[in-house]
């Protein structure tokens, strides 16, 4: 017949109209700001810094090799080397950043830092809700701000925190055992570890100018 | 029941008393200014209202429709939204485009408007209650109508945004499709009224059978003049499903892309002022204007104006329905669709009139009655088989649409 | 000669003036929908209300938007942009001279006493309007209207360009 | 100046200024557009007339301008039509630029 589908979708638009009032679980939408969805495991939205232990200015991962700085298509993330040395996850003294700025105004959220990390420091957030009234200072987070704990990481990315964590623990392990085994003859181990430190730095200083 | 009479006659007349007393007070040289002064601000107060309640009736249909719960923030339900809408539109930045034409920019929405609002001159709202009874008041109401395309024309090409030109040029080809079945439409009103002036045609539908009124929508001729008054009113006034020339999802809104803050209101104001001025013409040729819709005494005692806003309501409803149900069409079946099926209807239409006219009513009304619907009938369903298009589509699921 | 007459009369001629006499060919367009609403607004001030309805929605509604379409299907960026022909000195010569003869005509004609005195505006309904041509004008009627559908088809018919597709429709009224 | 002369002198000037626009202007539409306008004002005319005329319950003033409108839109139409077609082989609506015939 003429019309009939017209008249189906009226009906069907009417059962909705009347049905939302009834039943609830047909509303499909949350009311945003007091009430969320939970996140799925894969979303990612910006980046943030994972750091170990409690505090997060000692536990960074981060060891500042500045590889995520040269990769990043848009050129947002800001790096400065420090002066010093810290110990890293593993136990090693590593240089830390200084400062670590990213400009999330600029972040396009390709998630190519996270890719291209070796020390498994930088990962994707599911925070999206970054809103601000300093379109500038206000969306350049800096290294406080976008430093989160690995409990936090455990939370939104379960599988792959723990993933990671495990290559972590095994590397630990190693470097334990290499330590362990490294005890007997004193002398050669540190000149080796100053001597790679040292040797590190100096092209990628010479490139970021 | 004639005491009941009496009272809803003071009730209903309530406004045109008011109007008569404030107009005994004013100096004789001031009166005709004063009457219309008084006649006109209710109307500019009264439509633009009813159109920011449109709006938020609009959104939270829709979003009831597609099992959301529509704007719920500002005020009470959201009841406030059109507030903050209008603060939102007075306080944005008005931006013209540099390579503008400034002049003709600024013009077309004040045309727009002023066309929307001027067509109210000729609809009676209630009882006694028409700004001008004008002798063509029918032909006045489409010859403002057509001046909306000009000011559609001026906004979308003294923007010089392909947009805009592009959503002009459809809109304007649109509303000359569809202005010719909308007058063809109403011409069997007007033919059995024998009059252009909408109160004679409100009045020639008083009245009831028993408790059945006289509208023309009871007529066969009236059932399909109507509906084919609506689909072209619903095109006439730019809504879904034939929201070709806004398309937001192709030419972002139109005409009136590049309009902002308080103009791009205007425009929109001017179309739901077009549209509740088109439903009311609807309403005024087939649903007997503001006749109560049955003829006992529990309905006629309401006021006639309230029946008027009463039925306005519904045809707002209706288009918000239509708007949430139906998909946008495309370009070839919008124009063959007015072409090739309306017009041949409506052009039907008018001569089943002429025969509903001619034949004798008195003492075989049900044999007239099958006679017109038959003659309509049997070609609307052979035009509509041969355009129905012969393509087997897949069956689509939907989470709610078991 | 009221106010009303003037203003109606002042509205009509800047109109048509500026349609005659501005670059832009849409301008001119335009210019003239106003001037030709002035000339509607002239026949309600007249009495003749039907006359000025259909004046809107004949000259407003179609035969502007018809023109504004043609100037813009036509529309040539690389033409030199010379509005006025050669001869435009001839031209405004004429046409002066035509309207100073039928000025001094009209003034003769009215001798400064025969102030005819002012009648009310006959009262004219559409019903009138509408028995006349159904009974008195009935054939003039049917001619303008088969005047009409030919006109029609024969629009459509020359603006179809023979080298598209015979199936692409214009809308001429 | 009696109404009816005030009519008769803004119709007069009506038909020149038109009669000005077709001869002068080069635009093919405007000069149709011109022709349109001393249409008008003869319709001006015949209203004019009816209305201060002695018999205006005959109607012939409005009856005259109905026709003279209906005419008026069937040659626009057919008008645009013909400069639409001359556009296509001529490339331009500038009618000095039309100046072959057998084109």
């Amino acid at each position: 017949m003429i019309g009939t589908g017209i008249l189906k979708g009226l009906a069907e638009t009417a059962r909705n109209f009347f049905l939302s009032y009834v039943s609830k679980d047909r509303l499909t939408t949350v009311q945003y700001p007091e009430q969320r969805l939970p996140q799925i495991e894969a979303a990612r939205n910006f980046p943030f810094l994972v750091y170990d232990g409690a505090e997060w200015d000692a536990g960074m991962r981060c060891v500042a090799c500045q590889i995520c700085e040269k990769e990043c298509p848009p050129k947002c993330i800001f790096i400065e080397k420090s002066k010093d040395k810290k110990p890293d996850a593993v136990g090693k003294p590593q240089f830390y950043p200084a400062r670590f700025d990213i400009d999330i105004s600029v972040c396009m959220s390709c998630q190519i830092c996270v890719e291209v990390c070796p020390f498994d420091a930088i990962k994707m957030d599911v925070e999206f809700d970054l809103p601000t009234d300093d379109r500038f200072a206000g969306l350049m987070l800096d290294r406080h701000k976008l430093s989160k704990s690995n409990e936090y990481y455990h939370e939104i990315h379960p599988t792959e925190a723990t993933a990671v964590d495990t290559a972590l623990d095994a590397e630990r392990a190693k470097a334990a055992a290499a330590k362990a085994a490294a005890a007997a003859p004193k002398p050669a181990s540190p000149a080796a570890t100053a001597a790679s430190a040292a040797s590190t730095p100096k092209p990628t200083e010479g490139e970021s100018k | 029941m004639i005491v009941a009479a009496v009272n809803a006659g003071s009730v209903d007349q309530v406004f045109v008393l008011a109007k008569h007393a404030l107009l005994a007070r004013t100096p004789d040289a001031l009166q005709p200014l004063a009457s219309a002064i008084i006649s006109i601000i209710p109307l500019l107060v009264v439509f633009p209202s009813l159109f920011a309640i449109t709006t938020v009736l609009e959104r939270k249909g829709l979003g009831r429709m597609q099992n959301r719960l529509g704007p719920n923030r500002v005020g009470p339900f959201g009841l406030l939204q059109p507030a903050a809408d209008g603060i939102k539109a007075l306080i944005k930045e008005d931006v013209v485009p540099a390579a503008a034409d400034q002049l003709v920019h600024f013009f077309a929405p004040v045309i727009f408007v002023a066309a929307a609002f001027v067509a109210y001159a000729v609809l009676p709202i209630g009882r006694n209650m028409v700004l001008v009874n004008l002798n063509a008041g029918v032909l006045f109401f489409f010859a403002v109508g057509s001046v909306v395309e000009l000011s559609v024309f001026m906004a979308g090409w003294s923007s010089r945004s392909k947009y805009s030109l592009l959503g002009a040029m459809r809109a304007i080809a649109q509303m000359i499709s569809y202005e010719v079945p909308l007058v063809l439409a109403s011409v069997p009103a007007i033919m059995q009224a024998g009059s252009l002036s909408t109160v004679d045609i409100v009045n020639a539908q008083a009245g009831y059978t028993g408790i059945w009124p006289h509208w023309y929508l009871f007529t066969p001729w009236g059932i399909v003049g109507f509906g084919l008054f609506l689909i072209a009113a619903t095109a006439e006034s730019n809504r879904s499903p034939f929201d070709l020339p806004e398309g937001e999802s192709e030419i972002i809104a139109g005409y009136f892309i590049e309009y902002s803050g308080f103009k791009f209101a205007l425009f929109f104001l001017a179309e739901y002022l077009g549209m509740f001025a088109t439903s009311a013409l609807g309403i005024t040729l087939f649903l007997g204007g503001w006749s109560a819709p049955l003829g006992i005494s529990l309905f006629t005692v309401v006021p006639s104006y309230i029946w008027f806003f009463a039925k306005l309501l519904g045809f707002i409803c209706f288009f918000i329905w239509i708007r949430g149900t139906l998909p946008r069409l495309r370009m070839d079946q919008l124009m063959g669709f007015a072409w090739k099926f309306i017009l041949p209807m409506a052009l039907l239409n008018i001569f089943v009139t002429g025969l509903w006219r001619f034949l004798p009513a008195s003492p075989l009304n049900s044999i007239r009655w099958i006679v017109c619907a038959a003659v309509l009938a049997a070609p609307c369903v052979v035009l509509s088989m041969s355009l129905k298009q012969k393509k087997k589509l897949l069956i689509r699921t939907y989470h709610f649409a078991e | 000669m009221t106010a009303t007459f003037l203003i109606l009369a002042a509205i009509t001629v800047a109109g048509t003036a500026a349609a005659m006499g501005l670059r832009n060919a849409v301008h001119c367009v335009l210019a003239l929908t106003a001037g030709f609403a002035g000339l509607a607004g002239l026949y309600l001030y007249l009495g003749a209300q039907f006359v000025g309805f259909t004046q809107i929605m004949v000259y407003v509604g179609a035969v502007a938007i018809l023109a504004v379409f043609a100037v813009m299907m036509t529309h040539n960026p690389g033409e030199p942009e010379e509005i006025f022909s050669r001869f435009w000195v001839w031209g405004a010569v004429i046409a002066g001279a035509v309207f100073l003869t039928l000025a001094r005509a009209i003034r003769l004609a009215f001798a400064p006493a025969d102030a005819t005195p002012a009648t009310p505006a006959p009262s004219t309904t559409v019903q009138q309007i509408g028995d006349a041509l159904m009974h008195r004008y009935v054939l003039p009627l049917e001619i303008i209207g088969l005047l009409l559908t030919a006109a029609l088809i024969g629009a459509v018919i020359i603006a179809m360009d023979p080298k598209d597709d015979p199936t692409l429709e214009e809308d001429a009224e | 100046m009696t109404p009816l002369e005030g009519c008769l002198l803004l119709s007069a000037l009506l038909f020149a200024i038109g009669l000005a626009g077709t001869v002068t202007r080069r635009n093919a539409i405007l000069v149709l557009i011109g022709i349109e306008l001393m249409l008008n004002a003869a319709n001006l005319n015949f209203i004019a007339l009816w209305r201060y005329g002695p018999h205006p319950e005959a109607l012939t003033g409005i009856m005259f301008t109905i026709f003279s409108i209906a005419v008026a839109a069937a040659e626009a139409a057919v008008g645009l039509a013909l400069i639409l077609a001359a556009y296509r082989h001529f490339r331009t609506t500038n009618l000095d630029r039309m100046n072959r015939l057998k084109g």
